[in-house]
């Protein structure tokens, strides 16, 4: 294991060698909300949050891209112009998701250019979280709060310095390249990172779900049930770290257009439906389950992996608190 | 970015009603009534059937100005299509005021079939108002801005 | 699949080289496309069942099964129904002969034709859900290709007869006397003198032997529905039977999480299942 | 105290909705219930006698119950053999009683298909408000006019909160900025938006069955997260209200990038009032005012070529 410690005081110096690897984006609060947000050496990175508002996919897979631009001459890619980028203080659950999407972009048939352009132009460097939410409960699905997969440096945060762990070797070639900025962990630090990640788990709520009893043949009447104050808006889908679905739509100009890649959500009425009209997923508890067994069957048969890092955004900002814990609870009972 | 003036010829789109102002616009050319080439006329049955959101794609899409006329309250050939949308442009107006686009860039008026004179002056000045401005397009699609 | 600079979202350019009214409404229309380049013609090898994104710039992409034989060189033929909210489907009505347009695959999987050598084959189609069933026929027609299969019946049906595609090699089959074949119509009219009823009906009807056969059916859901079960009946096993699924799709290769059966995409995973594959999931559609 | 007042209230309620089914009025009520996280309550659709219990009445009955008719009272493609339309009991506030009057105006749901079960509203908490433990009720309830529904088939009888005098000052204050700063502010706080149509979904005047937004032939709006192409659909959107906005605030309590809507929403609903005299769902017999006109509306903002 690569650890080294940072004094808090010398926090400035370790974003300016961050600076230098690329852009920096950090999370970043303003009137009370916490966003990932570009920062300069000057700016103030909230470290004490427990996430950030919008998920981190959206720096791979923004809300709307051009993917390509056509003409009279025909279709071109659109080159998207990622900027080397680092990603400071995001939280493991958010980078965990980056490398689920990941499997669904970059598969052994076909390869997306433009996720796959901004995958290798960032460099994560993580914050374990030491605070998460009531609704969070990571640890349930294999995953909690200090989580290394996905991230090329994970950090701690304690009471008067950092702590890093150099995950990935580009995270150690950033460690070593730097060393005059560092120095050896202590002993009492490293204690003070497994307490910290023993309190955090204790905040989180548990979740059992008994994967093996979600089936998709089950009553549809359940999954009306369980559907039924939902209001068929994007909202869990759109902040989810995990969702990934996206439409293409083609804008017409003068002599010329774009086609757009846009985040869409299996919530939506129209997201299934055909121009014959028919929807194959016309009740909404229809497609409650298409989103459930999406993120807690689907991905496993395809993956191996649950599509879901228990980030609990989807609970914070349902319009109809419809909480997937009780959702998973009540269809695997 | 873009200057603040406009050194290009600014685009008008008018929806005019086929009863009344297109007809207006008719006598305006047989006339030989001059009046600047800016406008791109969409003929439409009735004030009433342009929707608000006529107005903003168009505003969208890259017009410089919107300008709807129908017939003179009292003469509409449905009876009252425009004391209808006379209310809804009420609203429109005042909502779009509302968030800061120029209220030259929207404008509504009434032109009867007699008027071609009108018609004429009304162009003249919705033009000579919109090259006036010294703010760029609001609602504009940034390829079509650029 | 063919991909242009390495990205699996531009189309080849192709150029509309026919296009053939197909039915009596003019809303299924058959293009014949022609690639522009030579590489990307080459690059675009495709198999039976297979489809492809036909994509009109401006209007967007839409899926399509591919309804020329893999045989038939120097073009490829997708028989497309215009609907009237289709963006795409309207789009590529309006287009004319010499027209440029884009064309994204071959996607999906196919018909396991290799697999099926020396079984015999019955062919279900309705409707214009015939377009790769017709790929698949003329296929096996070919010279030196007839040969390697058993007894091919083929069962299609329309809703009336001016609703029937590829109108001259359906008589062009009916007179072989390497195949049985059977058309049938919802409707009659007294230019009609083939087979009048059901698709499902004239299954029953006809009841072709199980023995040693896989069926590919092919129509619309409620078509589906009620002919699954004769075959059933009539002993065809549910992995004997073959189909192929329609469903809105954006991206064409497995991404855009639109074309969901259960946890297989159309696109990817499909277009072509066997039935029980697909079963036992509620969205099947039948 | 206030407490007890509250459970008084919560158990007349039941006692009512306990009622309905005794007498098979209804088929299902919907009201709220608990939420999952602590302090917060969601809508609940009780569909027998056993779950009435589960009703709650407090504070954080924040959600416009009326948007879910539309869609419950939705004639199925095929219905099935006997297909009754259902009987639907629905608890209202003041705010949901003037959009459940809106409803009914624009055939939405059908009178004799819904019983309103009117409740005393002292102010509600919005779930990221009752989450945040603020003590604040939403602005939409500090300036509410009407904050118990009186045309109600059944009254709870209780203590209401006091109707605010109709008053926008803010939407004042907005107005007598200059317009470039009302751009400004406007943009900044419209390009939170995420496109997710939260909006849109909650709000129960937009029960269209394709969404301007959603058509794509023609196609009104990109779905993209253009600046543009927001700004449209909220445009588009907002506007749709003219004349028909509650300013129950559904809206703004839906959006998750807290959108401060109601700044929008308002301007309509001010003009409606001060150019119409319109106020939907107070008086009841009040026809929407883009459904009807007079001859004398104002004419101040026609451009008058001759007029010099």
């Amino acid at each position: 294991m690569f650890q080294v410690a940072l004094d808090k005081v010398n926090i400035k110096k370790l974003i300016a060698a961050l600076l230098k690897e690329g852009v920096v984006k950090a999370p970043v609060e303003t009137d009370g909300v916490v966003e990932l947000a570009e920062i300069s050496e000057k700016s103030s990175v909230a470290f004490d949050y427990s996430n950030v508002k919008l998920p981190v996919k959206r720096e791979f897979f923004p809300q709307s891209e051009v993917i390509s631009r056509f003409g009279p001459d025909g279709v071109a890619p659109e080159k998207n112009g990622a900027k080397k980028t680092v990603l400071f203080a995001v939280r493991p659950c958010d980078v965990q998701s980056i490398a689920y999407i990941g499997k669904v972009f970059i598969d052994d048939q076909y390869q997306d250019p433009y996720f796959q352009d901004r995958r290798d132009k960032t460099f994560i460097v993580s914050l374990a979280c030491s605070s998460p939410a009531s609704t969070c409960f990571c640890e349930s699905l294999g995953q909690g709060p200090a989580r290394k997969s996905g991230s090329d440096i994970i950090s701690f945060k304690l009471t008067n310095s950092f702590v890093f762990e150099a995950v990935t070797p580009q995270g150690e070639a950033f460690v070593k390249k730097n060393k005059k900025l560092f120095r050896g962990p202590l002993p009492k630090e490293l204690s003070a990172i497994k307490k910290q990640e023993e309190d955090a788990i204790k905040k989180l709520s548990a979740v059992e779900v008994n994967m093996g009893a979600l089936k998709q043949d089950n009553d549809p009447a359940l999954w009306n049930a369980v559907a039924e104050t939902c209001l068929s808006c994007g909202a869990c889908t759109f902040l989810c770290p995990t969702c990934h679905c996206f439409d293409l739509f083609d804008e017409k100009h003068r002599d010329g257009g774009k086609r757009v890649r846009v985040h869409d959500a299996c919530m939506f009425e129209s997201f299934a439906k055909e121009a014959s009209g028919h929807n194959p997923r016309s009740q909404k508890g229809d497609r409650m389950r298409q989103r459930i067994m999406h993120k807690f069957s689907y991905a496993p048969d395809n993956f191996r992996l649950i599509f879901c890092v228990g980030c609990g955004r989807c609970i914070m900002n349902c319009p109809s608190n419809i909480d997937i814990r009780e959702t998973l609870a009540k269809v695997t009972a | 970015m873009a200057k603040a003036t406009i050194n290009r010829e600014p685009t008008i789109v008018a929806f005019l009603c086929n009863w009344c102002s297109y007809a207006g616009a008719d006598l305006a050319g047989v006339s030989r009534l001059q009046y600047p080439a800016n406008v791109r006329i969409v003929r439409v049955p009735c004030s009433g059937r342009v929707d608000p959101l006529y107005i903003i794609k168009a505003l969208q899409e890259g017009a410089d100005g919107v300008l709807v006329s129908g017939c003179h309250p009292g003469d509409c050939h449905y009876i009252s299509g425009n004391l209808v949308a006379r209310r809804k442009f009420a609203l429109l107006k005042s909502f779009l005021d509302y968030f800061g686009i120029e209220p030259e860039r929207v404008r509504f008026s009434w032109v009867s079939a007699s008027e071609g004179g009108r018609f004429a002056a009304l162009i003249e000045q919705v033009v000579a108002d919109v090259k006036k401005l010294k703010t760029k397009r609001k609602l504009v699609k940034e390829e079509i801005a650029a | 699949m063919n991909m242009i600079q390495n990205n699996p979202y531009i189309p080849a350019p192709v150029f509309v080289d026919g296009i053939t009214f197909e039915n009596e409404a003019k809303d299924l229309k058959t293009f014949r496309l022609a690639f522009k380049n030579k590489a990307d013609e080459a690059a675009f090898d495709y198999k039976c069942g297979q489809f492809a994104m036909l994509c009109v710039p401006g209007a967007g992409e839409s899926p399509v099964g591919i309804a020329s034989s893999p045989l038939d060189k120097g073009y490829i033929e997708f028989t497309v129904k215009r609907y009237p909210t289709g963006v795409v489907t309207t789009a590529l009505h309006d287009l004319s002969e010499g027209d440029g347009m884009g064309v994204r695959g071959p996607l999906g999987n196919s018909f396991p034709l290799e697999g099926l050598k020396g079984k015999n084959l019955v062919i279900i189609g309705g409707g214009f859900a015939f377009t790769t069933l017709r790929s698949t026929i003329r296929y096996l027609l070919s010279d030196g290709v007839r040969g390697d299969y058993g007894t091919i019946t083929i069962l299609y049906g329309a809703r009336s007869a001016g609703e029937l595609l590829y109108k001259s090699e359906l008589e062009a089959w009916q007179k072989r006397s390497d195949l049985t074949t059977y058309i049938t119509v919802d409707k009659g009219d007294d230019s009609w003198k083939g087979r009048v009823g059901l698709v499902p009906m004239v299954l029953k009807d006809v009841a072709p032997s199980s023995a040693d056969a896989h069926c590919l059916v092919c129509g619309p859901p409620i078509m589906l529905k009620f002919t699954i079960p004769p075959l059933l009946e009539l002993g065809f096993a549910p992995e004997a039977i073959l189909t192929s699924l329609e469903r809105k799709m954006s991206c064409g290769i497995g991404k855009c999480g639109r074309c969901n059966v259960g946890g297989q995409y159309v696109c990817k995973d499909g277009p072509v299942f066997t039935y029980s594959q697909i079963r036992h999931i509620p969205e099947n559609g039948f | 105290m206030r407490r007890n007042t509250m459970q008084n209230i919560e158990k007349k309620m039941r006692d009512a909705v306990k009622g309905l089914f005794n007498e098979k009025k209804v088929d299902m009520v919907i009201g709220f219930q608990n939420g999952s996280l602590p302090k917060t309550a969601r809508p609940y659709f009780v569909r027998s006698i056993g779950d009435v219990e589960n009703l709650v009445w407090n504070d954080r009955c924040t959600v416009n119950l009326a948007t879910f008719l539309p869609k419950l009272f939705e004639r199925p493609a095929r219905p099935k053999e006997g297909y009754k339309p259902p009987r639907i009991g629905v608890i209202v506030k003041g705010c949901d009683g003037r959009s459940v009057a809106g409803l009914i105006k624009e055939n939405q749901a059908p009178k004799d298909g819904l019983i309103i079960i009117g409740m005393p509203c002292s102010g509600m908490k919005s779930f990221a408000k009752s989450r945040k433990g603020s003590s604040e009720v939403n602005r939409a309830c500090s300036e509410c006019i009407s904050p118990a529904y009186q045309a109600a088939d059944i009254i709870i009888s209780g203590e209401s909160r006091k109707p605010a005098k109709a008053q926008y000052a803010r939407i004042k204050a907005f107005e007598a900025e200059s317009p470039e700063a009302r751009w400004k502010a406007f943009v900044e706080e419209i390009s939170k938006c995420i496109r997710c149509n939260a909006c849109r979904q909650a709000c129960p005047n937009c029960y269209c069955k394709v969404c301007f937004a959603d058509q794509r032939k023609p196609s009104w709006v990109s779905p993209s997260a253009e600046l543009s192409d927001i700004i449209v659909f909220h445009m588009g959107r907002i506007f749709h209200q003219a004349g028909r906005c509650v300013e129950c605030d559904a809206c703004v309590n839906a959006c998750p990038m807290g959108i401060d809507l109601r700044l929008f929403t308002q301007k309509l609903a001010l003009d409606a009032k001060d150019l119409f005299g319109c106020v939907p769902g107070i008086s009841g017999d009040e026809v929407p005012a883009l459904q009807t006109f007079k001859q004398d509306d104002s004419e101040c903002f026609i451009t008058d070529p001759e007029e010099k």
